[in-house]
């Protein structure tokens, strides 16, 4: 079993409601050193054998990220 | 006899949470998300709606603010407390519940009239109904569906704390088909489906949602005698 | 790069410009520097291109819609028509009611999910500019065929962000069309419809009056949404690098837009502004020019003060972007704190970007530069205005000569079975409970009928029961084969659905979505189509109050069909005499009211069964509406109907499947000497009604009384639709044809 | 500035069905060496000055992750 993690971030220029509505939230917490907050999917990918960038990249392209206002990156993670 | 309905910002049933409340006889006060004030409610309704977005998760932003510091303690003490939908997942933010709501297993919103069966009528918001009876109201929500692990699941239904299943189909994936739940004292209620959507013929497919309003009535009545 | 200022522009008169990148013509951008008596600058030839657009300026279709105002009936209900930004119509002293029809087509091809979402966002701002709560929206859509790879795609993020924005903005729900035709493959049609309603002394403008008063931005930061032109201007010419800022789609947040129209209702109440207008396509180009233009006055701006989501956009970006969930309101100074304060209760960024000025210019500084100074009128009122030529389709008579009532029909009582079955199992004429449970129809509290009822209904005074009935209409092929008639045909359809609820009919609003103007066999199916609508109205005494046109609906050369989308505002006095289209008892009398032909072209029948268009669609009379609509109001207020339901799509037989299912009731029915034409002809007029035994008499008087053909054709009850001496479909299997479809197709 | 990423998963014994949904639409791809597939959120918060990775703890434990469901996992991001 290997595992491929994809990180799916809405590209910097597209709003961010979810990042938004955390980061006027912190202030009630009694935090004010955060700039900014963006929010994204974490997609964990396990393969039944080897780790396949490749696969998870095709995964990644068609199926989970919108290209259109996402972005995102790709690394095997050690188990 | 005054029943609270709290506004945050992105409450979206609040109106129809009020209009309820009076139908069933109840004097209405709107409380602000903001204002730690509960102004002498006798009883606080946590509306439907979608506070702060719903971004991030349902209710978590909404159980930070100053009124639900009030709301906690004066639960606390026996304050009836009844949330609906996005109110019930504030509740279980705030961990006045118990589990979690999470996303529909279909992954879709999902709006239609929802047949629930009563399992236990303990408790100040539901003495009007009998255990057993069905009852028809609206179901809309893209996040009910209820969580918890087996031994919170077990505790809630040893203890008569499931107040209702859905019936007839389970519109969400719900474990165990729980639409409602209440804690242990009895006074806080937490429900998945609107029965403040049910208080009218007109607009509503029954009238089976004006109970949990008139039980409290009777409810703080009996307690003020 | 440095900013190009007036003082740049006067002094490189010559420095080439990309107009032509950005959609004007050579005459219009020379008409551009006779105005400005020099270049324009970067932001000002933003600007233009923007609002001499087609899609602000409505160049091509203004000369067509003034048909609108000229044949309507004067009426001194009308608080406000075209050119604002919805039409308002009293219903009584005190109260009105404005709603509005818009696409979004283009945006929501690109990304479904928010283009469908934003769509509905405008729209909503478009009500609230003119002082209304937001009460209900509706979503007519057209997509490609149903078991098309690229609708699966498309249909379920439209609908997801038509639901997730509407949902999230606390506003039922009440109808809309899901419609499927492979015309509509490359190109499909999400329009939105909002209504709200207003105390009529709450009624807003968007003038910019009053020197001095300050202009005020309100809502989310400005970001670079939507900037298609803009950014093709930034790489064209002026500055290599720039390619990753390519357009970028407009991502919805209804979260403010719920703020923000809790924030504007606030201000209108408190009589805190003189002012207001929403941004939508245009964003601040449109919102500063219309209403200074609107006033007569001029505007000093200062651009840097805008809050802005990237701190490195550029004045021409900023004027043009077209971020969401944003209101320009026009503030006495003396009320300036109190409108900030307003805004921070409901935690809403306000800024005052500048004021209003007796210059008659609009004036924009960034950081102390000017970089736009120009006459707003020349922006807001006098675009470039085409009477483009016009071309009968070469393919039209051949088309129309193509008669469907030709066509090889089913005549055995099992033929007529499968071929009733198959229709309700169509894509068009199956249950769209699919796509609308993920709708909410319930908040509020004031949804008497919703989806899949004929209209939907909204009580809008507790006390008395007064309410607005609603009903969005369109059917393409009949448009096709006639644009006349087939905005006819769409108009007659609207008001008789909301007619059959016993409402009054009182005002229409459109969304005319078309291919390109360009191409003079488009532009003619735009005319008659107008025409067809405008003369329609006139007939019927309603007044077209606002609404919408997209063009360019087109992949390559091949345009989509001629689609208008004719909405139809009705009044109830009380709601509770709403007629609802179900069965709800049996043993009822059910009369068809109207007269049945073989009229077959353009019928979902000749589409289902031989994908076949042509001929000419049904005959239209909307004397005859009228007089159903005058009948059902009175039936509905001496309380003598039980139900009652229009014909349409799918002709009778799809009206009593709708009808039974509703409640799951059944019917015995007699057919006459042609079950085939009487099943599923699709004749204009016709009204499904179920009675009780005891009203039958009186009801048949009153339809006597109205000079309506009519017939008795059977009873309800039972738990199947049976057809005298033809066939029988019990209830239940009725229901798996009719409701499985979509689930199978979305999943 | 510095970033802090924290990344919110549900517990494993707590149904996905958003993951469920990719892991099923996969073989459609030609995909059939994918054991499962989880979805979760990542959340980047910029500090002002130094990150902070208490504050990130404690925004994480009250507001980002809902214990009951959910594990996070936090780390600093090389800018
Ligand atoms: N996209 C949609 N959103 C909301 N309601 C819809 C949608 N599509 C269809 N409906 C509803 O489903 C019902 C049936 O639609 P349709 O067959 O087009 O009605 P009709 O032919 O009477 O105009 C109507 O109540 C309509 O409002
Ligand atoms: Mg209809």
């Amino acid at each position: 079993m290997a595992r491929v993690v994809v990180d799916v971030m809405l590209k910097p220029e597209i709003l961010d409601p979810q990042g938004q509505a955390v980061a006027n939230a912190l202030p009630r917490l009694g935090v004010s050193d955060v700039a900014s907050v963006r929010i994204g999917r974490r997609v964990e990918i396990e393969f039944e054998g080897e780790a396949d960038l490749e696969r998870a990249r095709e995964i990644a392209d068609k199926l989970l990220a919108n290209p259109v206002i996402e972005d995102f990156q790709i690394k095997v993670e050690e188990a | 006899m005054k029943i609270g309905v709290v506004t945050f910002p992105g409450s979206l049933d609040d109106g129809d949470a009020a209009r309820a409340a009076r139908i069933a006889g109840a004097e209405t006060v709107r409380l602000w998300h903001a204002d730690p004030d509960l102004h002498g409610v006798d009883a606080v309704v946590l509306p439907g709606g979608f506070s702060y977005g719903d971004y991030l998760r349902c209710g978590a932003i909404a159980r930070f603010a100053p009124v639900m510091d009030s709301i906690k303690a004066a639960a606390g003490a026996g304050l009836p407390v009844l949330g609906i939908c996005n109110g019930f997942q504030i509740l279980c933010e705030a961990h006045l519940l118990p589990g979690a709501l999470t996303r529909n297993q279909h992954l879709h919103f999902r709006n239609r009239d929802q047949w629930l069966r009563f399992t236990s009528v303990e408790g100040v918001w539901t003495g009007d109904y009998s255990e057993g009876q069905e009852i028809l109201i609206p179901v809309k929500n893209g996040e009910g569906c209820y969580v918890a692990d087996d031994k919170t699941l077990d505790e809630l239904e040893a203890n008569g704390q499931i107040v209702a299943r859905y019936h007839n189909g389970n519109p969400n994936g719900s474990m165990r088909d729980i639409a409602a739940i209440r804690n242990e004292a009895g006074n806080v209620l937490g429900i998945m489906p609107h029965p403040e959507h049910a208080v009218e013929d007109l607009t509503g497919p029954s009238l089976d949602g004006l109970g949990f309003f008139t039980s409290v009535i009777k409810h703080i009545a009996g307690v003020k005698a | 790069m440095s900013i190009d200022t007036v003082e740049r522009a006067d002094s490189t008169p010559d420095e080439l410009q990309p107009f032509a990148e950005l959609g004007l013509k050579e005459d219009e951008y020379l008409r551009i520097r006779q105005i400005l008596g020099r270049r324009p600058t970067q932001s000002e030839l933003a600007m233009y291109s923007i609002m001499w657009s087609e899609h602000c300026s409505y160049k091509s279709s203004k000369i067509h819609l003034k048909q609108f105002g000229e044949k309507a009936p004067p009426s001194d209900r009308m608080l406000a028509g075209i050119g604002e930004n919805a039409g308002v119509i009293a219903i009584t002293d005190t109260l009105a009611v404005t709603f509005k029809v818009e696409s979004h087509n283009h945006p929501s091809f690109v990304e479904p999910h928010q283009g469908a979402a934003t769509g509905v966002g405008g729209i909503v701002r478009d009500i609230l500019a003119m002082g209304a709560r937001p009460v209900a929206v509706m979503d007519p859509l057209r997509f490609g065929a149903a078991d098309h790879p690229d609708t699966r795609r498309v249909l379920p993020g439209v609908v997801g962000g038509i639901g997730g924005y509407g949902n999230c903005l606390g506003l039922p729900n009440i109808g809309g069309e899901v419609v499927f035709d492979p015309s509509y493959q490359g190109n499909p049609l999400v329009n939105a419809l909002c209504v709200g309603v207003l105390p009529a002394d709450r009624l807003q403008n968007k003038a910019a009056v009053g020197p001095g008063n300050i202009v005020v931005l309100m809502g989310a930061k400005t970001g670079r949404d939507g900037i298609g032109g803009v950014s093709v201007l930034a790489s064209a010419t002026f500055d290599e690098g720039s390619e990753q800022r390519r357009p970028s789609v407009q991502v919805g947040d209804p979260f403010i837009e719920k703020l923000l129209i809790e924030s504007c209702l606030e201000l209108y109440e408190s009589k805190l502004i003189v002012g207001v207008q929403d941004l939508g396509g245009a964003g601040l180009t449109c919102a500063l020019t219309e209403t200074a233009a609107a006033a007569g006055t001029g505007m000093d701006v200062q651009l840097e003060k805008v809050h802005l989501r990237e701190a490195s956009m550029e004045p021409h970006e900023v004027l043009a972007s077209e971020s969401q969930e944003r209101m320009l309101f026009i503030v006495e100074p003396s009320n300036l704190d109190a409108v900030l304060g307003v805004a921070s209760v409901w935690g809403v960024i306000a800024t005052p970007i500048g004021t209003v000025t007796d210059t008659g210019r609009v004036r924009v500084t960034w950081h102390g530069e000017t970089v736009v100074d120009v006459p707003p009128g020349s922006l807001a009122d006098d675009g470039p205005v085409y009477a483009r030529p016009l071309r009968e389709p070469a393919d039209l008579i051949l088309l129309q000569a193509d008669r469907a009532e030709t066509l090889p029909r089913p005549s055995t009582p099992d033929e007529l079975r499968e071929t009733l079955l198959r229709l309700v199992a169509s894509p068009n004429l199956c249950d769209k409970t699919w796509v609308t449970e993920q709708y909410d129809r319930y908040v509020l509290g004031n949804t008497v009928l919703a989806q899949p009822e004929d209209s939907g209904i909204i009580r809008i005074d507790e006390e008395s029961g007064l309410g607005v009935a609603l009903s969005v209409d369109g059917n393409s092929r009949y448009t096709r084969l006639d644009p006349y008639e087939g905005a006819k045909l769409a108009l007659a359809e609207a008001f008789r659905n909301v007619a059959v609820t016993g409402a009054t009919p009182v005002a229409v609003t459109d969304c005319l979505n078309f291919g390109s103007p360009e191409d003079p066999a488009v532009m003619w199916q735009f005319a008659e189509a107008v025409r067809g609508l405008a003369d329609g109205c006139q007939e019927l005494g309603i007044p077209v109050t606002g609404g919408n046109v997209s063009f360019y609906n087109q992949t390559g050369a091949v345009a989509i069909h001629p689609t208008p989308i004719v909405g139809v505002l009705g009044v109830l006095d009380d709601v509770s005499q709403r007629i609802p289209m179900g069965f709800t008892q049996a043993d009822d009398v059910l009369f068809l009211l109207g007269e049945t032909t073989a009229e077959f072209s353009g019928s979902e029948w000749a589409w289902v069964t031989h994908e076949h268009l042509g001929g000419k669609p049904p005959r239209v009379d909307l004397g005859r509406e009228q007089t159903l609509a005058s009948l059902m109001q009175r039936a509905s207020a001496s309380g003598l109907v039980h139900a009652a339901h229009d014909l349409s799509d799918g002709g009778l037989a799809q009206a009593l499947v709708e009808s039974a299912l509703r409640k799951n009731i059944g019917a015995t029915v007699s057919l006459g000497s042609d079950p085939f034409v009487t099943l599923f002809s699709e004749s204009a007029s016709r009204i499904l009604v179920a009675v009780s035994v005891g009203h039958r008499q009186a009801f048949e008087a009153l339809v006597t009384e109205h000079e309506i053909p009519h017939s008795v054709i059977g009873v309800t009850g039972g738990s199947s639709l049976v057809f005298r001496d033809q066939f029988e479909i019990p209830l239940d299997e009725l229901r798996s044809a009719w409701s499985e479809t979509l689930p199978k197709l979305f999943g």
